[in-house]
Formats: C-alpha cells, sequence, structure tokens
C-alpha cells in the first residue's frame, strides 16, 4: 500500500494522504491532474471499479470537494480521490470516457451542484428534478425547508420541534426547559 | 375525436404548441350528475363500490404493502378489488404516500384519464402534511391542494390489514354516495389547477387530459 | 314469419343463457386459478358486477366511430358465432340457425370479431393497443392453421360441413366421438384451443407486464362491459363450438356444463403452469407441432378411416 | 478460472446516435411510470423498429426526496428514522450502513450480541428481499402463479421482522450503538419453522419455474453481461457473480460477523436472465442457511446496546468514511463526512441500481424485443429509490 502511494506521490503532486482504516485511503490532488491519475490508476493500478462520484460543499472555504471513489478487487483497497474546485468556477474534467456510469454520476452533479463537466454526454437533461427554477439544490446556501414552505404550502396544526428544546420542555418543565 | 365548445367554455392549454393544440381536446370537464331515481344510484353505488380496480401505479413507497395486498395472504380479490394497468378502466388510484413533483405530473395525468366516478385512497402521513419530508424541496406537502382525496389511511406503511379495512371504509362511503372527489375536482377546478401549475412548473401537458 | 320470430326468441334465450354461463364458468375459472396460487378468489358474482360497473360509470371518451363500432363488431362476432351452433343437440328450440355448411360461417364469424376489435383498438391511437393488435393478429393467423387443419380432416371424415350432422354422427356412446375416432385431428385442435382461450403461454396479446392488457387499452365504460360480455359469451360458444366438433355435443344443459367445464380445464392446466411466450416464439410453436398434427390428421383420415 | 476484468478499449460506451423519428420507421414508447412491468417508480423511454428496440433512455427521479438534503439538517440520531425510508425492499441495509458510519467515526464498539442480531437482521432481509424478487421475475414472462407463492411467504418472514423489530417493513432496528431489542421468547424455534418452509418452497419453485420450457426458452440468451463489461458499467452483486466472478463483499470484506460464518461465494456461468435468476436462487438459499447459523451461534444474553452519549446533544467528531454491505443487489454503501458538529456534513449513499438501470440496463436493451423489457428490468435487480434517493 505504502509503495503504491509513494508512487502516486513521485509521479503526482498528491498531498493530505490520510490513512482512514485498513482497506481505506484518500488523497487529495490539483484539478488539472486529476483525470490522468484516476486514469493511470484505473489502468496500471488496478483501481478497476468506480464506487461514485460526489461532491461536498465547503461554503466556508468557497470551494466544492469532488470526492472519486475507486476501488481494487485485487487488493480490496478503496482509495477516495479528493480534488478541490473553486466554487464560483465549478468546472471539472469529465472522466465519462473511463468508466459507463461516469457520465450519469456527472448528470446528478451538475442537477444537484451545478458543477459542469465538458463533453459529458446528456449533461443537461433532468435528472431527478423537473423545471427546477432555483439554485442547485445540494448548494448549502438552498434552504430547503423555506423552500417547501413557500412552495407547497403549510398545513395547519402541524408544526416541528427541534428534539433538543422539546425534551428539555418535557423534562424540565417547571424551569422552563432549563436543565441546570 | 378533437371537442371544441364555446369559448367561454374552453380551455387554454397555453402550455402546448400550436400543433399540439390540434391534438388535444380543450373541453372543460363537467361534473355528473347521481341518476334521477334514488334506486338506481344506490344500486349503481353498490355496484361500485364492489368492484374497485386499482390503477396499477406504483407512486410511492406504500406500494410495496399493495403486492402483499393482492397476493395470496391477503387477497384483496375477495372484495372485488383487482388491479388494473390502465387508468381508464380503473376506478380507484392508491397515492402511495409522498407525491414527488416529478411523479404528482404524472398522477394528474393519470388521475384525469380514468373515468368517473372514481376514487383516491392516500397511504401514510406524506400526502396529509408532508410528513417525514416536510421539508424536501421536492415533495408537495398537502397532497389534496392538486387532487382531491376521498380516503386516507394512515400508517408508515399501511399494513396490509389496514388497506383492508381502508377499502372497506371507502366501500361503505360509496355505498352511502359520499364519496365525490371527482366532483369536488371538476367544480372547484381552476383552483386545483392554479395550484398544480404553481409547483410543476414546465406545464408540457393540456390542461385536461381526456 | 311467425316461425322466423319465434327462433329469434328461442335464439334470444339462447344467448342468455351461454351469456351467463360463460360470466358463471369465468367465475369458477378464476377461483381455480386462485386455489392454485394459494387464493380465495372472487367471489362468483363478481363478472356480474364488474360489468354493471362498468355500465353504470359516467364518462366515457370517444376516439372516434370506428372507437364505437370495434365492441359492437366484436360482441356480434361473438353473438354470430353462437347463432350458427347447436348447442343442445337434438332439441329444436337450442339448435339455433344451424343449417348446412354452417361450419365454414361459424369460422367466418371467429374471424370477423376480431377484425372489427382490430379496427376499434386501432382507431384508439395507442401505441399498445397496436402492438396488441399486430400480436393478436399474428396469433390468431398462427393458430387458425392447426385448428383449420383440425376442422378440414372432421369434414373430410363426417362428409359433411353441417355442424347439426357432425354430433348427429358422434352419437349413441363416447367411442364414436372425435376424440376417440379422430384422436390425430382433436389433439391439433385442443392445441389451437390453448392460442384460442388467451391463457398462459399464449396470453401474449394481453401481455400486462409487457404491452398494458394490449388491445383493450383505451377501453372503458359501457365500451369495456361490452367486450366483458363478449368475452363471457364468445368464451363460451368457443367451448360449445369444440364440445360439438370433437366430444359428441350435448343433449342437455347439464352434459353441456359439465363437459364444456372439462375442455376448459385444458386450458386452466397449462395456463397456471406456464410463463408467456415471446410472440415470435407463440407464432413458431403453432406453426410447427400443430401444424404438423393437423396435416397428419388429414393423412389418418384419408388412409386409416376411409379406406 | 480466470477471466479477464480489464478495461478493454473496444469496449465504448459513447452514447448511441439517437434514431431520426422524423422518419416514420420507429416508434416512440413510453414503458412507465404507469406501466406493471416496470421494478418500482421509473420509466423507460424506448425508441422501436417493428418488435426491436433501438434506443432506451431511463428516466428516473419520480422518487426524489432529496435524503442527502434532508440528512444535512437533521441530528445524527433524526437522521435514523429517516435514512431506512431510501430503500423499500431493503431498509435494514440503510440502517446498518448509517449505524456503521456513524459508529466508525465516532469510535463506539457495538457489543457482540448485538454484532449478530445485526447479521442475522440482513439475511433475513436479503431473504424476503429475494422472495419478492423471484415473484417479479416470474411475474415479468407472465407466471402469475410463482409471484403469489412468494409474496405470501414473505409474508412470513416479514412476522419475524415483526416479532423482531415490531414492524414489517420499515424496521429502525439497527440503531447507532447496537440494536434496539433482543429476540423475543420461542423466536427461534418459529424462525427454523419458517426457515424449512422457506426451502420447501424454493424446491417447488426450482420444479415450477426453472425447470419450466418456456421459462427457459424466455430467459436464455436475454440480456448477457459479459465479464469484460463488469468493470467499465460497475456491475455488482449477483449480475457480476452471474458471469463468473466470485466477488462478494461477505466473504472479501467481511464486517459484521461475517467472518465467522461457514459459506461459500456463489458464482455462476451463464450471465443471461436464466443465469442470474438461478444465482440468485442459491443465494436465497444461502441466506436461509446463515440465518440458521446465525441462530445457532448468536449469544442469549448480555448486552445489545452499547453505551452511548446523550443522543440529543451528540456530536460526533470530524471524520470521513465509507462502509459497504452486500444487500442482494450488490455493493450498497454509504460514505459520510462530519465536521464535528451536531449535524452530518454529507451523505452519499450508493445503491447498485444506479449503473444497473441506467448504464447496464441503456445498453443491454439496445437489440431486445419489446417483450423482454420486463424480464431483462427485473432480471438486473433495479430499484429506483436508491437511484435518485
Amino acid at each position: 500500500m505504502n509503495e503504491l502511494l509513494e508512487r502516486l506521490q513521485r509521479h503526482f503532486d498528491v498531498n493530505n494522504i490520510n490513512v482512514l482504516k485498513p482497506g481505506m485511503t484518500t488523497l487529495k490532488i490539483g484539478k488539472d491532474s486529476a483525470e490522468i491519475l484516476i486514469r493511470e490508476l484505473r489502468d496500471r493500478e488496478g483501481y478497476t471499479h468506480l464506487n461514485f462520484i460526489t461532491c461536498i460543499d465547503y461554503i466556508e472555504d468557497g470551494i466544492f470537494t469532488l470526492v472519486y471513489m475507486l476501488h481494487n478487487y485485487d487488493s480490496k483497497h478503496t482509495l477516495g480521490v479528493h480534488v478541490d474546485i473553486d466554487r464560483e468556477h465549478e468546472e471539472m474534467t469529465s472522466i465519462h470516457t473511463l468508466w459507463a456510469q461516469a457520465w450519469t454520476y456527472q448528470r446528478e452533479l451538475r442537477e444537484m451542484y451545478g458543477i459542469n463537466f465538458p463533453g459529458s454526454p446528456r449533461l443537461d437533461e433532468d435528472f431527478c428534478l423537473e423545471g427546477w427554477d432555483q439554485i442547485p439544490p445540494m448548494r448549502r446556501e438552498f434552504d430547503t425547508r423555506v423552500f417547501s414552505e413557500e412552495r407547497f404550502g403549510h398545513r395547519e396544526g402541524r408544526h416541528s420541534e427541534v428534539p433538543r428544546v422539546h425534551m428539555k420542555m418535557e423534562l424540565y418543565p417547571k424551569r422552563g426547559g432549563d436543565e441546570e | 375525436m378533437i371537442k371544441t365548445l364555446g369559448t367561454e367554455d374552453t380551455l387554454e392549454n397555453a402550455g402546448l404548441t400550436d400543433e399540439e393544440q390540434q391534438l388535444f381536446s380543450n373541453a372543460r370537464p363537467r361534473a355528473y350528475e347521481p341518476y334521477p331515481i334514488k334506486a338506481v344510484e344506490d344500486f349503481a353505488n353498490w355496484a361500485r363500490a364492489n368492484s374497485l380496480w386499482i390503477l396499477a401505479f406504483g407512486t410511492g413507497c406504500g406500494a410495496i404493502e399493495l403486492r402483499p395486498l393482492m397476493t395470496a395472504r391477503f387477497d384483496a380479490n375477495r372484495f372485488g378489488v383487482a388491479g388494473r394497468p390502465t387508468p381508464r378502466q380503473s376506478s380507484v388510484f392508491i397515492i402511495g404516500g409522498y407525491a414527488s413533483v416529478k411523479t404528482l405530473k404524472r398522477i394528474i395525468r393519470s388521475y384525469e384519464q380514468m373515468q368517473g366516478p372514481k376514487f383516491v385512497i392516500a397511504l401514510g402521513i406524506c400526502p396529509i402534511n408532508g410528513g417525514m419530508y416536510f421539508d424536501s424541496y421536492n415533495t408537495v406537502n398537502r397532497f389534496d391542494q392538486y387532487i382531491p382525496v376521498d380516503l386516507y389511511i394512515t400508517g408508515c406503511m399501511p399494513r396490509p390489514e389496514v388497506l383492508v379495512a381502508g377499502i372497506m371504509e371507502l366501500q361503505n362511503k360509496i355505498k352511502a354516495g359520499r364519496c365525490d372527489g371527482a366532483n369536488r375536482y371538476v367544480e372547484n377546478f381552476d383552483w386545483y389547477k392554479a395550484n398544480q401549475k404553481k409547483v410543476i412548473k414546465n406545464w408540457d401537458m393540456p390542461d385536461y387530459n381526456w | 314469419m311467425l316461425e322466423w320470430l319465434g327462433k329469434v326468441g328461442d335464439f334470444s334465450l339462447t344467448l342468455l343463457i351461454v351469456t351467463l354461463y360463460g360470466l358463471l364458468v369465468g367465475a369458477y375459472i378464476e377461483r381455480v386459478i386462485a386455489k392454485v396460487q394459494g387464493r380465495i378468489g372472487i367471489p362468483y358474482s363478481q363478472p356480474f358486477i364488474n360489468i354493471l360497473k362498468n355500465f353504470f360509470k359516467r364518462t366515457a371518451v370517444s376516439h372516434g366511430v370506428m372507437f364505437y363500432l370495434g365492441p359492437v363488431f366484436r360482441i356480434a362476432g361473438g353473438i354470430g358465432t353462437l347463432a350458427f351452433i347447436p348447442v343442445i343437440y337434438g332439441n329444436e328450440m337450442f339448435s339455433n340457425f344451424s343449417m348446412s355448411g354452417d361450419l365454414f360461417l361459424v369460422i367466418y364469424f371467429m374471424f370477423f370479431g376480431q377484425l372489427g376489435m382490430a379496427l376499434g383498438a386501432g382507431e384508439s391511437g395507442h401505441p399498445y393497443s397496436a402492438i396488441g393488435i399486430a400480436r393478436g393478429l399474428s396469433q390468431m393467423t398462427a393458430y387458425e392453421v392447426p385448428f383449420a387443419l383440425a376442422v378440414i380432416s372432421i369434414v373430410i371424415q363426417y362428409d359433411t360441413l353441417s355442424i347439426t350432422e357432425i354430433v348427429a354422427a358422434q352419437q349413441g356412446g363416447w367411442q364414436n366421438w372425435t376424440l376417440f375416432t379422430n384422436w390425430v385431428a382433436t389433439l391439433a385442435a385442443m392445441l389451437a384451443f390453448l392460442g384460442m382461450t388467451g391463457y398462459s403461454p399464449f396470453d401474449i396479446f394481453l401481455a400486462p407486464q409487457e404491452i398494458p392488457i394490449g388491445p383493450p387499452t383505451e377501453f372503458h365504460s359501457a365500451y369495456l362491459g361490452l367486450l366483458q360480455t363478449n368475452r363471457a359469451l364468445f368464451g363460451a360458444t368457443k367451448l360449445i363450438l369444440f364440445m360439438n366438433l370433437f366430444f359428441g355435443g350435448a343433449t342437455g344443459w347439464v352434459e353441456l356444463m359439465i363437459k364444456t367445464l372439462l375442455i376448459y380445464m385444458v386450458a386452466i392446466v397449462v395456463g397456471v403452469a406456464f410463463p408467456r411466450f415471446r410472440v415470435d416464439q407463440g407464432i413458431r410453436f403453432f406453426l410447427k407441432i400443430p401444424t404438423v398434427i393437423g396435416i397428419l390428421s388429414i393423412i389418418y383420415v384419408q388412409m386409416v378411416l376411409l379406406s | 478460472m480466470t477471466l479477464s476484468t480489464g478495461h478493454s478499449a473496444a469496449l465504448d460506451f459513447a452514447q448511441p446516435e439517437p434514431p431520426d423519428l422524423s422518419s416514420g420507421k420507429y416508434v416512440k414508447l413510453w414503458q412507465g411510470p404507469q406501466h406493471p412491468g416496470i421494478t418500482g417508480n421509473m420509466s423507460l423511454e424506448l425508441v422501436l423498429d417493428g418488435d426491436t428496440i433501438v434506443s432506451c433512455k431511463t428516466h428516473v427521479g419520480y422518487l426524489h426526496r432529496g435524503f442527502e438534503k434532508l440528512m444535512e439538517r437533521r441530528s445524527f440520531i433524526q437522521n435514523f428514522t429517516v435514512v431506512c425510508r431510501i430503500a423499500v425492499p431493503e431498509p435494514t441495509f440503510n440502517e446498518y450502513l448509517y449505524s456503521h458510519a456513524v459508529e466508525e467515526i465516532s469510535g463506539i464498539e457495538v457489543p457482540e450480541r448485538a454484532i449478530w442480531l445485526r447479521t442475522m437482521n440482513l439475511e433475513l432481509m436479503r431473504l424476503a428481499s429475494f422472495l419478492m424478487w423471484i415473484g417479479g421475475q416470474s411475474g415479468a414472462f407472465g407466471q402469475y402463479t410463482v409471484p403469489n407463492w412468494t409474496l405470501a411467504y414473505r409474508d412470513y418472514v416479514l412476522d419475524l421482522f415483526e416479532e423482531m423489530t415490531g414492524a414489517r417493513i420499515y424496521h429502525m432496528y439497527i440503531v447507532p450503538g447496537g440494536v434496539r431489542a433482543g429476540l423475543p421468547d420461542g423466536f427461534e424455534e418459529r424462525a427454523r419453522e419458517i426457515m424449512k418452509g422457506a426451502e420447501k418452497l424454493l424446491d417447488q419453485i426450482e420444479r415450477v419455474m426453472f425447470n419450466n420450457v418456456v421459462f427457459k426458452a424466455r430467459s436464455k440468451g436475454l440480456g448477457i453481461i459479459t465479464p469484460d463489461m463488469v468493470d467499465p458499467y460497475g456491475i455488482v452483486g449477483p449480475n457480476a457473480r452471474a458471469c463468473g466472478l466470485a466477488r462478494d463483499i461477505r466473504k472479501d470484506e467481511p464486517y459484521l460477523a461475517y467472518d465467522r460464518l461457514d459459506f461459500e461465494t456463489i458464482s455462476g456461468n451463464e450471465a443471461d436472465a436464466y443465469g442470474r435468476a438461478y444465482l440468485r436462487l442459491q443465494e436465497t438459499r444461502q441466506s436461509i442457511n446463515l440465518i440458521r447459523q446465525c441462530l445457532d451461534h448468536a449469544p442469549t444474553d448480555g448486552p445489545f446496546q452499547a453505551d452511548m452519549p446523550n443522543v440529543l446533544h451528540w456530536k460526533v467528531p470530524a471524520g470521513e468514511t465509507y462502509v459497504k454491505a452486500e444487500c442482494t443487489r450488490g455493493e450498497y454503501g454509504y460514505y459520510m463526512v462530519t465536521d464535528g458538529s451536531e449535524f452530518v456534513r454529507r451523505v452519499h449513499v450508493r445503491g447498485p441500481s444506479y449503473t444497473h438501470a441506467i448504464a447496464v440496463m441503456e445498453r443491454l436493451a439496445v437489440g431486445t424485443n419489446i417483450a423482454d423489457i420486463a424480464g431483462l428490468m427485473v432480471s438486473l435487480h433495479t430499484y429506483p429509490p436508491e437511484i435518485e434517493r
């Protein structure tokens, strides 16, 4: 395992190598060399299975972290490739030529985060949503609760509570929910 | 057959292209009157209640308990309930829980193609007030704003026993002539349409799917 | 004139009895299928209630003139078929309009309803209807081959085209039935019968999982009520025809019911055990073994029975 | 048996040219969402040339509830009621994987008894799901006797669930830190009896369904997955095992008590619909066997729940993990990122149908007969909610 990481470090500018558990490692790589790294991992290192592609929204840092989860069936090792992209210029190289299901993930990311993958087939077709007219819903600045109440209304009589506050009121009613 | 009525009584079908407007009817739906003789109406209601054909459209997770309901253990066939694969022939629409916006469009389409008298059963808490998806951006919170519901069956999932009880309750309601959801839909047609168009942003179907 | 009117009245009575019997036997068959599947099944009244319900529907969307006429043609085909089949042998009242040469007329009428239905379903414009029609007609063409061969075989055997005479020739004990005198033709016809009833594995024109119930996809309300009535009537008529041609006919209603039920059971026993053929497989099936048996039956008649 | 699973250049996943609909040669047909031959609520946009399919597009999203968004604004214990709703036929896998991911990040040790109960729960779920699947496969080819038998029998398995967890479908049994309850009295005998009956039923099904000449005629040669398709298309589970690859997460990377259970990875050598169906039948038998082993080995006393922090104030430390389990369709995975707050940062649910129903289906459908689409769809064992979540 370490040999692989050394090899990768020799050829690529990988950093933030993080061994999460036996059988799973994550590393970070720049946006431009990510596709070459992934191709290399697939063709040379035996990471032939793409588990998924997903995205984490770090709104406070202004970045999207794309996660490509690759699996090697021979060494039973999972490698997570993290790629940071700018939240404002959300664009990433498409890997739809490497795996057949990759374009589906990219289509989903396009819809849910608005990330562009130039060249990816059927990218702008509706995936889950239909007639969506807001900012992409999985972005953290999109408040789904507010949107839901505005768009779908609210039935009188229904209210939802924060469990912590509710339980405080239940358990310590006399003290007005004050625990101490 | 294309029905074209007088201008004051037609629908706009604004969502359709000119070419498609020629293909779809723009007539308004009309409420149906009960038979003038009460005995005939009661007899008709009895027949309707004892022959409930459910549209085979699993709109949500509630569909999973419809299979045990229809198969050997609970066998709803005993009560005159049968599955029907096409909306034209079915009289009961079971909404299986939450309705996402994309499905809602298909629900409306299927519902309008059903021939009256038609009845809607909604399963679970989600169609009532959103349930645990009350804050989801893609599921509607109050289903009865879009389609009139005749009967709610509670539970997540409603067990097959509850479904059987619900179907019997629906039968009683039909026999008593109190299932007028389809007529409500027609009478408040503009209100329902406005609600539907508020959530369905790409309205590219006729205003009423004949 | 009066005699003719009386004949029509008699036929109306036959029609009524046969339709009711068809509905009842349909419910019974549903219950048998349900038993195999471990269920209880529908009550006996269910087919009647279904038809009533469909006639009591308050709205009906039409797709055009042929859409109206489709179910009418279909039921006309059903009634026409029954009109020329003698139902009870030796009973003037229930022998309908049987005449010399009625066998060909009956076979023609069996086609007629299907074609009318095809026109009506075609007008509905639903693609699944169109696919269902294509499947139904091609399957019908396929199973008509062994059936026609079997019919030709017994026509040669009895040297008549009249169903009444064919039944008459089979009287006088079970050993005179076509089933025993010309078992080859009966076998070919019974294989064709599987396709005719439309149970698995030959329900390819309905095929709910593939083309949601095929031709009648768009039919509803009273149209569907008519189709259901015809399904019961036509189903019972086919059974009576088979009983007359191959199983010695019936001299009373009880005998008719027992015999037709047993004939129906053949299709059910096969139906509950088998999945559905694909359309090309179904057609190939009919054009292979049953057709060969059909041809053999003619040879059998010529070489063995008539030599 | 050695098979090449590498990526060959010959395989190209370029999107085919859309057929020219205006030529009048083709018919466009929507199969679903309102269609009895479709698995769940999804739809296929088919273009037909006669009876043959020339192009297929999968449309999903009819069940999209935005789980991943909802989970970001619910506390860890609130999420737990939501996760099982992601996949209706197999909710348990969601519960287990969510709990496992949380436990792994926050370092909670699960007691031994809970491990066995979880294993048993997962295997029961596999059994119930397979029983439903066998019925579905048979029904897709127009044989309605077998679905009635299997679905009725699945109900007995659901009864076991009800005893064990209190619910038929959404159990919410596997909680972070363990399970919610032990086994009730007499559960073991009843479970063994039902397992016995299930084996008998499977024997009958093998006679009625798998030895049936028409079923063979329909399913043999339908939707062949070649071994060199497996990796490029991300095919997992029985679909991959049917073409000869012995890949089973339960064996390769054992979780829960699977390293202490005695079983072998089943792999077949016919990768058509029949081969896959037969493989699943064998896996059903394997599940019955595993449930028996769990009943044998599961400790009857001891704690079934680890000490947990107050869930109302529960903050999970910052971390990241990907956990997976072998559900009936293959690799089911949860990817979780936490940032030390009371809320999860990101959860990604990886359902095996994601690729089976879209990329694989769109490829396998081309060239098949319209009549076989339902059978093919079921044969891939797709389930839409785990695609769109």
